[in-house]
């Protein structure tokens, strides 16, 4: 005690005692869960692909470059994953695809947070008939299912990789309003906002500054999780022939290509399958591990 | 002892531990306790949150939720009858038929989706083997007992207030009319004024069938309303125990006495509150000597070293505090 | 010193319910001098939260008036408002929801003194909180945990440094203690008086323990369904209590004593639904000596003696 | 009661018309002026304007859209474009092979998912709950398309089980359900598990053990009622998940449901056969959707005295 009065001048009391942050309380619960650190690793490593695969790969020879001498050829030393109809290796497109899967789950799911954040953290708010007409008009949202949905927009707008991102975020919006209004719902009543108010806070300051903050954990979970769901719903326009257009190497289109060499060749829609795979299932681990190290109900 | 204070004994429990393994370290809830009840006598078992009063109530019933809970224990008997041997399918039958427990919070301690009268039917069809529709009859008999018309058998519990709530877990609770009860802060999370018509409810039921009762609390207002003998518990230990006049009015241990000091006077206003100071120690890491010495106003060397244990003062009066090995020593607090 | 700090005058607050109209606050008035405690007394539902709240316009009040310092606070403009918040402020029941869980002690207690632009020099902000800790008696070394780490009773002193750090007039205590233990209780009791006497406050204590309001008040107001039923200086309330409803409060108090064996009347019933409540006395229903006439009306709320007054037709 | 369904009934119309409006609007941008398509290069502009009014792509949006909600409600979708036939009775035609695949879907997937949950929830972090856990993880990850083009590769060309598509019989209909069937069966074991975890921590199952009813019913009675009503809660969202997950299986094993009718329409843009088949769908999901409010307040009293107040 006496060597802190000493050296007040010196220190600031607040530098004197080292805050531990939420964030190394949750880092430290997400070390402990394996499932968490695997989908973590994974994860990075796909993104590090993603990014890297421009510098590593020559995208007009090596991705989309035909070599029809060396077509449908099954997987060797030279084609780890074989080669597809038009004697593209397939490695390097998967490779390269991940950018495409990556790009679209977050552009997609980053539309859905801002609408649906602003839109259900408002509703939740301020309440009364705005409240009333954002949750019919999600009501309207989710009634149609977000398959058919997106078709319908990508239709409309036409094919292409941005419109790709557009439909399958506004599909996924209406979740995103309505996780943002229940959370909002919950912090509203806790007295630590009256507290603020008590003290002469303006609303909007109280949103950003208590609010907010309280709701983030919950709203990165179901962020996570989303960019998995996305990936997928990107995956199955693309399969339907209405996303990404050809010859980008997307893995739902690589499949949908697969799809008619299925019987002989295999192995043309396994790769690209399994690498939708493992992202979607390192996200989903990720999420789980977050959404677990945050919710102290579940600890044992 | 007589024989025949032997045939009355209720309860009888040796050297009982509780302990919780969890991740941030060993809870050490209830540390060696030793408790007896006789037929029809009322217990009041007093301390603060976390002394490990509950968790002594739910290792009674053999509750003790494992993982993440390790009971350990010497003996442990209801009516002479040994609960510890016994299979889960055995201590069925004892549950709710020879011990029931009445919790804390009335509103959570009702399924939600049962009506109020299923709910006290279900221990008598378990038990007493009725048909359901004489369940029912009896169950409406019980809710009459507590103070409920009959007709509101059918209503489900998030129609009754907090109040009505607690007397429907007191319905359940007697309903096979058990020897022992365990009333874990019945009256706790209800306004004053239900609070004394519950407290007099139980009194009432409790004289009517003979029934023995531990009355958890942390209000020594109800304790001198309901109890004939007191144990007060600190940190998973009994630190004094006695009569009900023994503790009032001939207290004996320092944290007794900082219970009673830390209480408004209702006839001296103006007095100053005497606050015990600091806080509970942590369960997780309980000092070597007296837990309570690390509070008490009257520690010394001897105390920090080893745990003391109950020592008799009279026949029925036991405290566990090291002050006591000075014949000169007594605390400050005097009942006129 | 007895000036009048707080005037309240004929405070309403009705809840629009899908059942109907609920009468939270029905019609009270009170008025409280500096450096006084009023302690308000009542059951869960009988309105004495919402008054808290109505006081300090944390809640819009339906309709009268409420005069702090002479000014009426309910004509104020939302800014002027909270300009005026500085001298009234509120200490939480659950020291658990009242603070932010994302904030550490110093944020949360530094917070009013950057709102409101007390003190913008960062160091001396700190310096400041660093002597409000020491006044709620909190280590310093605290400074930078957050509230999940400490226990209820520290908690309750961060929410107690949090109203001082404005240098309030009025504090509104919400029923401060109900959540802690006994031992932290007195812990707290102690503080709060002990800050009323150095920082000449001025409390209204909102509690369901006569107790601790004994112990605690100049004044008690007994509330019942939204309206006062009695109001008395404690000595005089606790001495001859007039209302039976006040009466059979105090017999019900549970006494920590062998002592005495006290007669204790009890009340059939619980408090009835605050929605569409008939024109008669609101006790009526419950209360043991309720005769004909008490349901002809609200019985008004009328002084007995000096200071002391009842709403009751059987006893005035 | 009965007024609750009607006020819910009543409260359908807005909703129904929004979402009839939001797809009519989308496929209105899709469609472009299909008029020029369908009169060929050489047409004069009196033939375009006459066959436009023919078409009924006359007037404005609004008027389009209440034009279309008229005969809407006379049972008439508009004629396709492509093949001329009455978009409502080709609709009809296809729906109960959508419906017989959801249905069973459904069936199967709860069917599984329910005592899976229960069992991982009842045995936390057993090797029963950590493997359930491990495969539901899986299964919500696994791309449906894919699955079910794996199912063709292994049960029908290597095994030879199963055929690779149609509609004939029960056995083409068993790898289409395994394809919608296991995202939706993963998913309902991960809820259930969770609602159940949660349920098990509540106090009124302290007080069913202290009453003496053995832990079989504490589970299966007490437990598991409170535990459904979440579950509940999720199965109109997943009624329409299927239903989107139809298409991508129909595809796959061209079965000849709703979701092949929109993708080959949209092939071949034709708008009628879309909006139609959109709409018809969306509302089918709603409805459904209140369906399961209704049933989800039997469940749980506390909702019901909501509505009946």
């Amino acid at each position: 005690m006496e060597i802190n009065q000493t050296n007040r001048n010196q220190q600031r009391a607040t530098k004197l005692y080292k805050k531990r942050s939420a964030l190394e309380d949750v880092w430290r619960q997400l070390r402990r869960n394996k499932g968490a650190i695997i989908g973590l690793i994974l994860i990075v490593v796909i993104i590090l692909v993603a990014i890297l695969s421009p510098i590593l790969l020559d995208y007009d020879k090596d991705v989309i470059g035909q070599h029809i001498k060396q077509r449908l050829k099954p997987p060797s030393a030279d084609h780890w994953f074989g080669t597809d109809e038009l004697g593209r290796d397939i490695f390097s497109r998967v490779i390269y695809g991940a950018r495409y899967s990556l790009a679209v789950g977050v552009v997609a799911v980053f539309v859905a947070l801002a609408i649906g954040i602003t839109l259900g953290a408002a509703a939740g708010y301020i309440g009364g008939k705005f409240e009333n007409v954002v949750m019919r008009i999600c009501d309207i949202f989710s009634s149609i299912p977000s398959v058919l949905m997106a078709i319908a927009v990508v239709s409309a707008l036409g094919k292409s990789t941005f419109n790709l991102m557009l439909a399958v975020g506004i599909a996924s919006t209406a979740p995103f309003i309505r996780v943002a209004r229940a959370a909002v719902l919950v912090v509203h009543d806790e007295e630590y906002v009256e507290a603020a108010r008590a003290i002469g806070m303006p609303d909007w300051k109280i949103i950003w500054v208590h609010i907010l903050p309280n709701c983030l954990s919950q709203i990165i979970v179901q962020a996570t999780l989303r960019v998995g769901s996305a990936i997928i719903a990107a995956a199955q326009l693309s399969f339907l022939g209405l996303g990404v257009p050809a010859p980008a190497p997307e893995w739902g289109s690589m499949l949908s290509a697969g799809r008619q060499y299925i019987r002989d060749y295999s192995y043309m829609t396994l790769f690209p399958g399994l690498a939708i795979m493992l992202t979607v299932l390192s996200l989903n681990m990720l999420g789980d591990g977050i959404r677990d190290a945050l919710d102290p109900k579940l600890k044992r | 002892m007589t024989n025949q204070e032997a045939n009355d004994l209720i309860l009888d429990i040796k050297n009982l531990k509780v302990r919780y393994e969890t991740q941030d370290g060993i809870v050490r809830a209830v540390n060696g306790i030793d408790l007896t009840l006789r037929k029809k006598r009322t217990l009041g078992l007093v301390g603060e949150t976390g002394a490990g009063k509950t968790t002594t109530a739910l290792a009674i019933m053999r509750l003790v939720p494992d993982p993440p809970g390790i009971v350990e224990c010497d003996k442990l008997e209801i009516s002479g009858q040994d609960i510890l041997s016994l299979p889960e399918n055995k201590l069925e039958h004892v549950r709710g038929n020879d011990i029931s427990m009445i919790f804390q919070d009335p509103m959570t301690a009702l399924n939600p989706v049962f009506t109020v009268g299923d709910q006290i039917a279900e221990s008598l069809e378990i038990h007493e083997h009725l048909s359901s529709k004489d369940a029912k009859e009896r169950a409406g008999d019980m809710l009459e007992l507590v103070g409920i018309p009959r007709e509101r058998a059918n209503e489900y519990p998030h129609q009754f207030s907090g109040g009505m709530k607690q007397r429907v877990v007191i319905a359940i609770a007697l309903a096979c009319n058990p020897q022992l009860l365990l009333a874990d802060e019945p009256t706790t999370a209800l306004d004053v004024t239900i609070q004394a018509q519950v407290l007099e409810l139980m009194n009432e039921l409790k004289e009517k069938y003979d029934t023995s009762m531990i009355m958890i609390t942390h209000d020594l207002g109800c304790v001198a309303e309901v109890c004939d003998e007191v144990a007060v518990m600190y940190a998973g230990r009994i630190v004094e125990e006695g009569t009900l006049e023994d503790v009032f009015n001939r207290t004996l241990h320092p944290y007794t006495e900082g219970l009673f000091n830390s209480l408004p006077n209702i006839k001296d206003r103006k007095a100053k509150l005497k606050p015990i100071k600091g806080l509970m120690p942590d369960p997780t890491n309980l000092p070597v000597g007296c837990s309570f010495a690390p509070r008490c106003n009257y520690v010394s060397d001897a105390c920090l070293k080893a745990q003391p244990q109950l020592r008799s003062i009279s026949q029925t009066h036991r405290v566990a505090c090291t002050a006591y090995d000075n014949p000169e020593f007594h605390i400050e607090r005097r009942i006129l | 010193m007895s000036e009048t700090l707080l005037d309240v005058r004929n405070l309403k607050k009705y809840f629009k319910t899908s059942r109907g109209l609920l009468h939270a606050v029905d019609d009270i008035s009170f008025s409280l001098d500096h450096n006084k405690t009023l302690g308000l007394v009542g059951e869960s539902g009988c309105g004495k939260t919402t008054t808290g709240r109505a006081v300090l316009r944390l809640i819009e009040p339906t309709s009268g008036e409420i005069l702090f310092e002479g000014k009426d606070i309910c004509k104020l403009s939302k800014n002027d408002m909270r300009k005026q918040r500085k001298d009234m402020q509120i200490i939480f029941q659950d020291p658990f929801s009242s603070l932010d869980p994302k904030k550490t002690i110093n944020q949360i207690i530094s917070e009013p003194i950057s709102e409101n632009k007390i003190i913008r020099d960062k160091r001396k902000r700190e310096d400041r909180v660093l002597e409000l800790m020491e006044t709620v008696g909190l280590a310093e070394r605290l400074i930078n945990t957050y509230p999940h780490e400490l226990d209820g009773g520290r908690r309750q002193r961060i929410g107690i440094a949090r109203a001082l750090a404005m240098e309030p007039k009025l504090i509104v205590c919400d029923e401060p203690v109900s959540a802690l233990d006994v031992s932290i209780q007195a812990q707290i009791l102690n503080l709060l008086k002990e800050l009323q006497e150095k920082m000449g406050l001025t409390y209204i204590f909102i509690t369901h323990d006569l107790s601790v309001v004994n112990h605690f008040s100049d004044e008690i107001m007994i509330m019942y369904l939204g309206q006062i039923v009695e109001k008395a200086p404690t000595e005089e309330l606790f001495t001859n209590p007039i209302h039976p409803y006040t009466k059979a409060l105090l017999s019900a108090i549970p006494v920590p004593s062998l002592l005495e064996k006290r007669q204790r009347i009890s009340l059939k019933g619980e408090i009835t639904s605050p929605i569409n409540l008939p024109n008669e006395c609101r006790f009526a229903p419950r209360c043991y000596e309720c005769v004909d006439h008490c349901r002809i009306g609200i019985p008004p709320l009328l002084e007995v003696n000096p200071g002391h007054f009842v709403a009751c037709f059987e006893h005035v | 009661m009965y007024r609750y369904i009607l006020k819910r009934l009543l409260m359908l119309i807005p909703v129904l018309l929004g979402v009839a409006f939001l797809i009519f609007a989308i496929m209105d941008v899709a469609a472009g002026d299909p008029v020029y398509s369908v009169a060929g290069a050489d047409a004069t502009p009196e033939q375009i304007e006459a066959l436009r009014e023919k078409m009924g792509l006359n007037g404005s949006l609004i008027e389009r859209y209440i034009r279309y909600i008229g005969n809407l409600l006379k049972g008439d979708l508009g004629t396709s474009y492509i093949s001329k036939l009455d978009v409502m009775k080709v609709y009809l035609q296809r729906l109960p092979n959508t419906l017989k695949l959801a249905t069973l879907t459904m069936i199967v997937a709860v069917g599984m998912a329910i005592p899976l949950g229960i069992t991982a929830a009842v045995h936390q972090n057993s090797i029963r709950d950590t493997t359930s856990m491990v495969l539901a993880l899986i299964g919500l990850s696994m791309p449906n398309f894919w699955l079910g083009l794996l199912l063709i590769l292994f049960f029908s060309l290597k095994l030879g089980w199963f055929p690779t598509g149609g509609s004939e019989g029960f056995r083409s209909i068993v790898l289409p359900a395994i394809t919608v069937g296991t995202s939706l069966a993963a998913l309902l074991t991960r809820t259930t598990r969770s609602s159940m975890l949660d349920v098990l921590r509540q106090d009124y199952l302290r007080t069913a053990r202290a009453k003496g009813v053995s832990e079989r019913n504490v589970i299966q009675k007490h437990a598991l009622r409170n535990a459904l009503i979440p579950i509940i809660t999720i199965f109109g969202v997943q009624f329409s998940n299927v239903l989107g997950g139809s298409v991508l299986a129909e595809t796959v094993f061209a079965w000849p449901g709703v979701g092949r009718l929109v993708v080959d329409a949209i092939d071949q843009r034709d708008i009628p056969t879309v909006t139609g088949a959109l709409v018809m769908t969306t509302m089918l999901v709603t409805i459904v959707n209140l369906l399961v409010d209704l049933v989800y307040a039997f469940v749980d009293p506390r909702i019901k005295a909501q509505y009946t107040k």
